[in-house]
């Protein structure tokens, strides 16, 4: 049919895809172009989760900005917690007590797993697979109960302090941890046998949502989206913070940047993050949980109660802050979807001049039209379910 | 003459009324059900007068009444009509199809002899082709009246869907017609009475596993269930093409739904794993192969017939309900792919080798 | 009797409504319910295999294209409907019967049915004409089948 | 006896094949292919020739073609021996150019389509003269036409050859049309006899009941269907240009069988061309005016194909005057023995071009006689068969013919007169361009001459062949006082009803033989005096006016162009430049205006609108409904 | 069974609206659909002569006509389907051009 | 002042008069530049064998509103996936309308970050391909993140936007506009 006209003009459909749509969880909007089912092209709009996240910094002091970290990545918000509170420390110039550093270490990677059983639980649901996304839940309520009983809330946690943490961890935690793990790894097993070797969970994720090595880098992913490509960056193990130096872990790395590899980054990053905790835990000094100097420190309540400058610490604390010198600060952790920096500038005083976070799930859907160019609508899901976007980091 | 009315009446009742029931009842099932694969608690607000621990039956009440008394929805740019219409050419089809079912076999009544079937029409399996080829009518319809860019793609997805399938699913049979050789479903059924060297039933199953398999995945996908929901497909095409009902039209759809499970565990119990036939059940009661007998009245073999067409037609409804919480969803194309490229070739590979296998079987006269 | 003056009626109200409906997919619901009174009417006249397939190839496939193909261009205006003209073509329609009804009526067909004779209509019987004095035609007709679908493909096949 | 249907059937299986197949299998393959299916053929044919008894008619339907009620008209093939025996030249001919064509096709792109063509063109040929009805022959007729067109555009990417291809597509239709009207004529006239066929054999048993007048018209028509198909005046002019087509075609197509359609076709007609001598003498006198022209024409051409084509045109005049003259077999013999020398000269012209690498121009040769030793001979004994050189083949048949003319109560002297010069002009021409080809000082080109080289023994196998063939064709029919003709006796039964049985004294024969002989030896000198192109007189007489005329063909073409195609043009330009904006629209206008509202109510009909058709096409039927119905 | 003559006025009827509905549609798959409509009305007096005459062949003409329709409309719709890509309507008289 | 580090040594070799001022705090190393042709800097920084910072972290800017002159400074973050260094780089800019060159030619990944900091900051980026804002709405007024934004501002109410392209046809309940389209030919 060589003969016939050269270009037949395409039906091609505009759909709006969101922000009010099952898929879209943490409210995105997707403005699609497309030929039947193919997408042709894919713009990508944020924004609706945007509540001023820097603005609100400025006026806060600077333990008052702990609260707003939770709610960046909300599903791992020990790891904001911790990433802010390490930024400020850094710019203190001072170093915490080892028994908190190896508690963050704990409480990092339980968030972590957390993170990514959401993430594979969500993305599993909506690929249809609801059972094994309710095992991901169930596994990832067994370590909220944990961090609940940790930290005494279960979203919006709040547990970092500058100088340290909020509490020391209670005294029957590694035999929860243990248990909860044991479980935990039963489940997974149950999702392994339901999707990871489930041919049409294969087929629905594999070669769909491409990334090459290149373009990872050069749109700025982290994270799982990175590592899948091949790449080996994990902040853990190229800037150790912490006492991540001294755990034994690796960093899974996926070869052709898909889905699916993502997906099996993820799964395998869970196992090493147990690993990474059941270390802390065996290897946890005893000591204090917190630096010993009032101008960080809210004193004890012991101390506020009992003590005039005790009280006067508290007063001073609260009213002025934690007074940090001028200067500026970028500090990086791994966060459950990629390096979550902080870059925070100080004119000294007790308000940050400048909070600003580099929200790894934002980059990540920046290049979300790229991966997404010539599949299908149903390909979206997985797509965006293994970018794992969390409204409240992507659009703070 | 008003006899013979009436007891077609009370059949077309009775028939109706179980169809419509074991809907409903698999709606609780499957919530239930899915509750228990997922280790959750599942369905257990409703509750009459306080009274919460009828589950089955508070929710069997409660969610026609819920549905019932909720604002119907009519997009205001769509078509009021097709929309009212979609949802009665959703259900009717599943209801019609149960007409040439049989649940049993004869009864005795009075010496009245009563086939427990609705309708025994010689082209019974066509007939169901026939009307299960209809059901598409309600998603199309409905996606388009919704006018909603979803309900639209899913309409698109879900007329593609069914008709592709109906061919395999019709392809899939063919190789059971040739070997019993007929079309009436009652037939078949009795065809499946007998013994395969002399002590395996002579099922469908077993003379056509391949049969079953593709018949059984392609029913599945008649029934736009998971892993084939393509036409909902609730987190691309948020509900597809039932994104712009509510109430009592959605809990129409709804229950065509489900009377399509119990459709197709019916036909596939028909067709495969011998209808209302218990194994070694005669007219008369038991004969086992290796050589007992127990003789039984006759309204207890029909009671047990039908007893045994239940349980399996409700297993396979399970099954499909397991099968739904189970696996992932495929993606269109990939659903295309199957049904042409897969289930159709084998299909067709089955009918010829069933046809050599009943030319090969005639010459040495060793046909079944 | 009565059965066939209902369906008469049925069908020809259909059949109007398909005729009189402006937006097309009315149109084509109606066409669906002509079709499907007429495969009744089939049924009525022992022709049950038909009326089946009937059902099955017209309502169930042809109509279903006609939808989606519908659904796919979604046609957005509403066809202008031009009074002359359409009085034109009903009164062409309208005479056309008129001059065939005398005819009609006279046929010198006999009045009474022959009577049908066993499994008359059925699929075995049907079958058996099909592949005994038909088979060429058959074989011609499933290759049309696949020509056309050749052709379908071809038409409406987008160019890459 | 049913071998006669594997003839047309061979070539036909071999086109299909080469057709649908032909690209995978490699062009070698599919040449062979193509010779395999003519060959085998040729093997039918021999074996019909040697079976078929002098008398005896095969016939051989194969399956009815159309039957509208009294009408039947039958796929059927007969044969008689006139039939066999251009059975034979077709296939025999036709197998050794294809033969030929491996050689000279060899290197071309497109050698697979072309054996596809040549292939086609022997099944329509033997079509048309197996076919046992005019209609049937009228299909192989418009058959062989088509494979002519193709084949003289075969390279169609060069305009000129499509063009060619075109004028020849187009003079032929003339005379198409021609025989067309003739056909149908014949046959409404047989209709009117209440014979509703246009079967040959029928045709033969009812021709008493014929109105004389309409026969002459029919034969009119038919001859001017056999004028053009057979090149004659004034419907020649294509094919000097059919030429542009490769050579071997030319040989096969523009000299050997194709042309002689006509000839064949007034043969078989002969019953019916036999009753009327008003006719025949248009025939004889029209061949032989052509014969002369076309002689004349040749005399003054410079390129190597279009004297042979003229030459060709000639000796068909020649044959069309011993029609017309009632020599029906003599006609026959002529076309047969001329089918050897002139496929020789082509295909050994061809050789020459090959061998030059496409160069057709006479003034560009010259010395050849070392370079292609065995073309020189071919060419040289096909020269000697055209001239009447005693004992070959072109002696015998062409001295018939004079001998014919001179004997036939149809004949007179004048037309002797033409003939007899025409034997010398061939001579002389031919001779001329022999030694302008092979004798004298080489004038190739360098680039060419580096390259020349003698053809391969696939090419020279049929030249010599043939070049056998130009001599001894003509020992079948050998003047009463050598052994007489065997030819006379074995066509006899076919032209019974108009054969002229003139066996004159021998010593008259003799006689006119050596006039005859003496006239060619005449040209042949005159060649040779003439024999390099720098001779003075010969210099002198190519810039004389009247080699002017004969080198630009009397402009015979500029004379069509002048008077048939420049005032067709030309009105048609005065009536839409000069009368129809001055004369009609100033008068017109007004009316128009008037008119327009009208015709835009015409003009409704052709809206192209599906549904007023549609419209129409019911009140079409309801008009006709109502009148049935209402009847 | 109806007289023959009932069933016979009835398809002409279904008929003659299947041809009304042709000439008068502005719209190609509305007459795409009168002419199935129209093929349902002769189908309809095979049947009746079929059961008339006690004969089957009537039905297997039905049969033949349900394939060629089939293949009509698949191919018609296709046509169709190339036609709205380039005229970006389904206006018969827009279509008056037997060019693209 | 510390000695400089090598990759700073390499840049104040290729580029002596664009370098304002190069540091490291607490090893972060830290320059200063032009904001003028910004994008040639960056290439450098990218391509060069040696510092190849070929992956951008983070574009961000800040507003010193009456600290210093000119007012904002956008800072970028740099790492080199190859040598696992990281790299601040600063460009003053200020002014009413305040330009720097664009990444994206670089860096697709720039594409958003310099959306989102026009839309906090109003800092141009000359030869964007879409630089339009992102996180707020294109009706939002002014540029939150500076400092003269007053915390407490509300912006006003915007119209429903009109969306075209959406799927509504002729069943238009605008009995009107069907008259129109009926008779009004």
């Amino acid at each position: 049919m060589s003969t016939q006209t050269p270009d037949l003009p395409v039906e091609t459909m505009d759909l709006q895809m969101g922000p009010s749509h099952p898929a879209t969880h943490g409210t995105i909007k997707f403005n699609l172009k497309l030929e039947g089912e193919k997408v042709l092209d894919c713009e990508v709009e944020v924004g609706y989760l945007h509540r001023g996240f820097d603005k609100m910094c400025e006026q806060a002091t600077w333990n008052q900005v702990i609260p707003y970290t939770d709610r960046l990545n909300y599903v791992s918000p020990l790891i904001n917690n911790f990433g802010y509170a390490l930024a400020v420390e850094n710019l203190l110039g001072v170093e915490t007590p080892p028994r908190c550093q190896f508690i963050r270490v704990a409480m990092s990677e339980l968030s972590r797993i957390m993170d990514h059983l959401t993430c594979l639980g969500m993305a599993a649901s909506e690929l249809g697979a609801i059972t094994a996304g309710f095992y991901m839940i169930e596994a990832r309520e067994l370590l909220m109960r944990i961090i609940e009983a940790v930290t005494g809330a279960r979203l919006t946690i709040s547990y970092a302090r500058i100088g340290g943490v909020k509490h020391d961890l209670p005294p029957d935690f590694s035999d929860w941890v243990a248990d909860a793990f044991r479980k935990t790894r039963r489940l997974l097993a149950d999702c392994e046998r339901l999707l990871s070797r489930n041919r049409i969970f294969i087929d629905r994720m594999s070669g769909i949502g491409v990334v090459s090595r290149e373009m990872a880098v050069a749109y700025g992913l982290t994270g799982p989206i990175l590592r899948s490509t091949g790449v080996n960056y994990d902040v853990r193990k190229a800037q150790p913070y912490l006492v991540y130096d001294q755990m034994d872990f690796e960093v899974p790395l996926g070869t052709k940047g898909d889905n699916y590899d993502r997906f099996i980054c993820r799964i395998l990053e869970i196992e090493q993050s147990m690993r990474i905790v059941e270390q802390a835990l065996e290897k946890m000094p005893l000591g204090p949980i917190a630096l010993d100097d009032p101008k960080i420190v809210l004193p004890e309540k012991e101390k506020v109660y009992n003590s005039i400058e005790g009280l006067m610490n508290h007063f001073k604390f609260i009213m002025e802050g934690i007074q940090v010198p001028a200067g500026e600060v970028y500090f990086a952790v791994e966060g459950g979807n990629g390096e979550l920096g902080f870059y925070i500038v100080s004119q000294g005083g007790g308000r940050p001049y400048r909070v600003r976070v580099r929200p790894p799930c934002f980059i990540a859907m920046s290049a979300f039209h790229e991966m997404i160019r010539g599949h299908m609508i149903a390909d979206i899901i997985p797509t965006f379910g293994m970018i794992n976007m969390i409204g409240g980091e992507c659009d703070r | 003459m008003m006899i013979d009315i009436g007891i077609i009446a009370a059949k077309a009742f009775l028939v109706l009324f179980m169809v419509l029931n074991l809907a409903g009842v698999l709606g609780w099932i499957e919530r239930k059900g899915s509750a228990l694969i997922q280790d959750r608690i599942g369905a257990n607000r409703a509750s009459i007068f306080g009274f919460a621990g009828m589950g089955l039956v508070n929710t069997l009440i409660a969610d026609p009444i819920k549905f019932l008394t909720k604002e119907d929805f009519i997009p205001p740019k769509g078509d009021r009509f097709l929309h009212t219409l979609a949802p009665c050419l959703a259900l009717f089809p599943a209801l019609v199809t149960f007409a040439v079912i049989p649940f049993g076999d004869v009864l005795v009544v009075a010496g009245r002899e009563i086939v427990l079937q609705v309708a025994n029409v010689n082209i019974g399996i066509l007939y169901i082709f026939a009307m299960a080829s209809l059901s598409v009518y309600g998603i199309v319809i409905g996606a388009w009246a919704s006018n909603n860019k979803f309900s639209l793609l899913g309409g698109v997805r879900g007329a593609a869907q069914m008709v592709s399938y109906e061919i395999a699913m019709g392809l899939s049979v063919l190789g059971v017609l040739m070997i019993f050789g007929t079309l009436e479903l009652q037939e078949i059924v009795r065809a499946q009475g007998g013994l395969l060297g002399g002590w395996l039933p002579a099922w469908g199953i077993f003379l056509q596993p391949v049969a079953f398999l593709l018949f059984f995945t392609a029913a599945v996908a008649e029934t736009k269930r998971i892993p084939f929901d393509l036409p909902e497909g609730e987190s691309e095409l948020v509900a597809g093409y039932h994104v712009e009902y509510s109430g009592a039209k959605f809990l129409m759809f709804f229950t065509g739904e489900f009377a399509e499970i119990v459709t197709a565990g019916a036909l596939v119990t028909t067709l495969f794993f011998g209808g209302w036939q218990v194994p070694y059940l005669m007219r008369d009661g038991f004969h086992l192969p290796w050589g007992g007998t127990l003789l039984l009245p006759h309204l207890v073999v029909v009671l047990l017939q039908v007893g045994a067409f239940a349980v399996k037609v409700i297993f396979f409804c399970w099954v499909q309900i397991l099968l739904r919480w189970t696996l992932p969803r495929f993606r269109y194309d990939q659903v295309m792919r199957l049904g042409w490229k897969m289930l159709l070739p084998v299909a067709l590979l089955n009918v010829v080798v069933t046809a050599v296998w009943i030319v090969l079987g005639e010459r040495a006269s060793l046909r079944p | 009797m009565t059965l066939f003056i209902i369906l008469a009626v049925l069908t020809v109200v259909s059949s109007l409504l398909v005729i009189f409906q402006r937006n097309v997919v009315h149109s084509a619901v109606a066409l669906v319910a002509a079709l499907f009174f007429i495969a009744v009417l089939f049924l009525t006249l022992d022709a049950p295999m038909i009326g089946i397939l009937q059902v099955l190839v017209y309502a169930g496939a042809i109509m279903v294209l006609f939808l989606f193909v519908i659904m796919l261009l979604n046609p957005a205006a509403l066809e202008p409907r031009q009074i002359p003209w359409w009085t034109l073509g009903s009164a062409a329609a309208l005479l056309l019967v008129f001059l065939l009804m005398p005819a009609l009526l006279n046929t010198v067909a006999p009045r009474q049915a022959a009577p049908a004779g066993p499994g008359f209509g059925s699929p075995e019987l049907l079958g058996q004409t099909l592949f005994g004095s038909f088979v060429l035609p058959f074989e011609i007709a499933s290759v049309l089948l696949l020509v056309a679908i050749i052709g379908a493909v071809v038409l409406a096949k987008k160019e890459s | 006896m049913t071998l006669l249907r594997y003839i047309p059937l061979f070539p036909l299986a071999g086109a299909l094949l080469n057709v649908f197949v032909g690209r995978w299998l490699g062009r070698r393959a599919a040449g062979l292919l193509a010779c395999a299916a003519v060959g085998l053929s040729f093997v039918v044919s021999f074996a019909i020739f040697s079976l078929l008894r002098a008398t005896e008619v095969l016939r051989e339907p194969l399956f009815t073609w159309m039957e509208v009620a009294p009408l039947k008209i039958e796929i059927a093939f007969q044969a008689d021996a006139l039939t066999a025996v251009m059975l034979l030249i077709i296939t025999g001919i036709g197998l050794l150019i294809h033969i030929y064509s491996l050689g000279y096709m060899g290197h071309d792109e497109g050698m697979v389509r072309y054996f596809a063509y040549l292939n086609l063109f022997i099944f329509f040929m033997s079509l048309l003269v197996l076919a046992d009805n005019l209609l049937l022959l009228f299909v192989g007729w418009e058959g062989v036409g088509l494979c002519s067109y193709l084949l003289i555009g075969f390279w169609y990417q060069d305009h000129a050859n499509a063009i060619a291809g075109n004028k020849a597509f187009i003079v032929n239709r003339i005379g198409d049309f021609g025989f067309l009207l003739g056909m149908l004529l014949l046959f409404w006239e047989m209709g009117r006899q209440g014979v509703w066929s246009l079967s040959v054999s029928e045709l033969q048993n009812i021709t008493h009941l014929l109105r004389p007048e309409r026969v002459r018209l029919i034969t009119l028509l038919l001859f001017i269907g056999a004028a053009g198909k057979s090149a004659q005046i004034p419907l020649y002019v294509w094919l000097p240009d059919a030429m542009q087509g490769p050579t071997p075609v030319s040989a096969l197509i523009h000299a050997a069988t194709m042309v002689t359609a006509g000839v064949y076709m007034t043969a078989r007609l002969s019953f019916l061309f036999s009753m009327t001598p008003e006719t025949l003498a248009l025939i004889a006198w029209i061949g032989g005016l052509t014969a002369f022209f076309a002689a004349t024409i040749a005399v003054a051409q410079n390129d190597i194909k279009r004297v042979l084509a003229y030459s060709t045109v000639s000796q068909l005049g020649y044959m069309f005057l011993a029609v017309g003259v009632g020599a029906f077999s003599v006609a026959i013999f002529h076309l047969f023995t001329h089918a050897f020398f002139k496929a020789c000269l082509f295909l050994s012209s061809g050789s020459v071009i090959h061998a030059l690498g496409g160069e057709q121009d006479m003034r560009k040769m010259g010395g050849l006689r070392r370079y292609l030793p065995t073309t020189y001979t071919t060419y040289l004994v096909a020269t000697l068969a055209i001239s009447g050189f005693p004992l070959t083949a072109g002696f015998f048949s062409k001295d018939q013919i004079l001998w014919a003319v001179h004997s036939s109560p149809a004949g007179s002297t004048s037309l002797w007169t033409l003939a007899w010069l025409t034997a010398g002009l061939t001579a002389f021409y031919m001779f001329r361009q022999f030694f302008l080809v092979f004798h004298g000082k080489c004038r190739v080109d360098e680039p060419a001459l580096a390259h020349i080289h003698e053809s391969p023994p696939v090419m020279r196998v049929p030249l010599v062949l043939l070049a056998l063939g130009s001599i001894f064709a003509g020992w079948l029919a050998t003047p009463e006082f050598m052994w007489g003709s065997l030819w006379e006796g074995w066509l006899e039964p076919v032209f019974s009803a108009g054969g002229v049985a003139n066996h004159a004294a021998s010593e008259d024969e003799i006689l006119f033989m050596g006039v005859t002989l003496a006239i060619s030896a005449f040209g042949f000198l005159l060649a040779f005096l003439f024999r390099s192109p720098e001779n003075k007189i010969a210099e002198w007489l190519s810039r004389s006016a009247i080699c002017r005329l004969l080198a630009g063909k009397y402009y015979i073409d500029e004379l069509y162009d002048f008077f048939f195609v420049r005032p067709f043009t030309a009105s048609a330009r005065w009536l839409a430049q000069i009368c129809d904006p001055g004369l009609i629209d100033g008068l017109v206008n007004g009316v128009a205006e008037r008119v327009r509202g009208g015709s835009l109510l015409g003009r409704q009909l052709q809206s192209g609108n599906v549904q007023h058709y549609l419209f129409a096409f019911l009140a079409g039927a309801l008009a006709l409904l109502a009148y049935f119905l209402g009847r | 069974m109806a007289p023959l003559n009932y069933y016979l006025v009835l398809s002409a009827v279904i008929f003659a609206i299947g041809v009304a509905g042709v000439i008068v549609r502005r719209n190609v798959i509305v007459i795409l659909m009168s002419v199935e409509l129209m093929l349902n009305a002769v189908n309809l007096t095979f049947l009746a002569f079929a059961r008339s005459f006690g004969s089957m062949d009537g039905q297997v003409i039905v049969f033949f006509v349900m394939t060629v329709a089939a293949a009509e409309a698949v191919v018609g719709l296709a046509i169709i389907i190339a036609l709205f890509r380039h005229r970006r309507s389904l206006d018969p008289r827009e279509m008056q051009l037997l060019k693209w | 002042m510390e000695e400089d580090s090598p990759r700073i040594q390499l840049i104040r070799e290729r580029f002596p008069s664009r370098l304002l001022e190069a540091h490291a705090v607490r090893g972060e190393e830290t320059v200063l530049i032009r904001p003028e042709g910004v994008a040639e800097f960056f290439r450098f920084l990218k391509e060069k064998p040696g510092l190849d910072f070929d992956f951008l972290t983070d574009i961000t800017a800040v507003d010193y509103l009456g600290k210093k002159e000119p007012r904002f400074e956008v800072v970028y973050h740099l790492r080199s996936t190859q040598w696992n260094h990281r790299l601040r780089v600063k460009a003053p800019v200020g002014g009413d309308n305040p330009e720097v060159d664009s990444l994206t030619p670089l860096w697709p990944g720039a594409d958003w970050l310099e959306r989102e900091v026009w839309d906090m900051y109003g800092i141009r980026f000359r030869g964007h391909p879409n630089l339009k804002r992102i996180l707020l709405y294109e009706e939002f007024k002014g540029h939150p993140l500076r400092k003269d934004y007053p915390v407490n501002q509300r912006q006003p109410l915007v119209p429903e936007r009109p969306l075209d392209g959406t799927f509504v046809d002729h069943r238009s309940d605008n009995k009107l506009a069907q008259l129109k389209q009926r008779w009004g030919r």
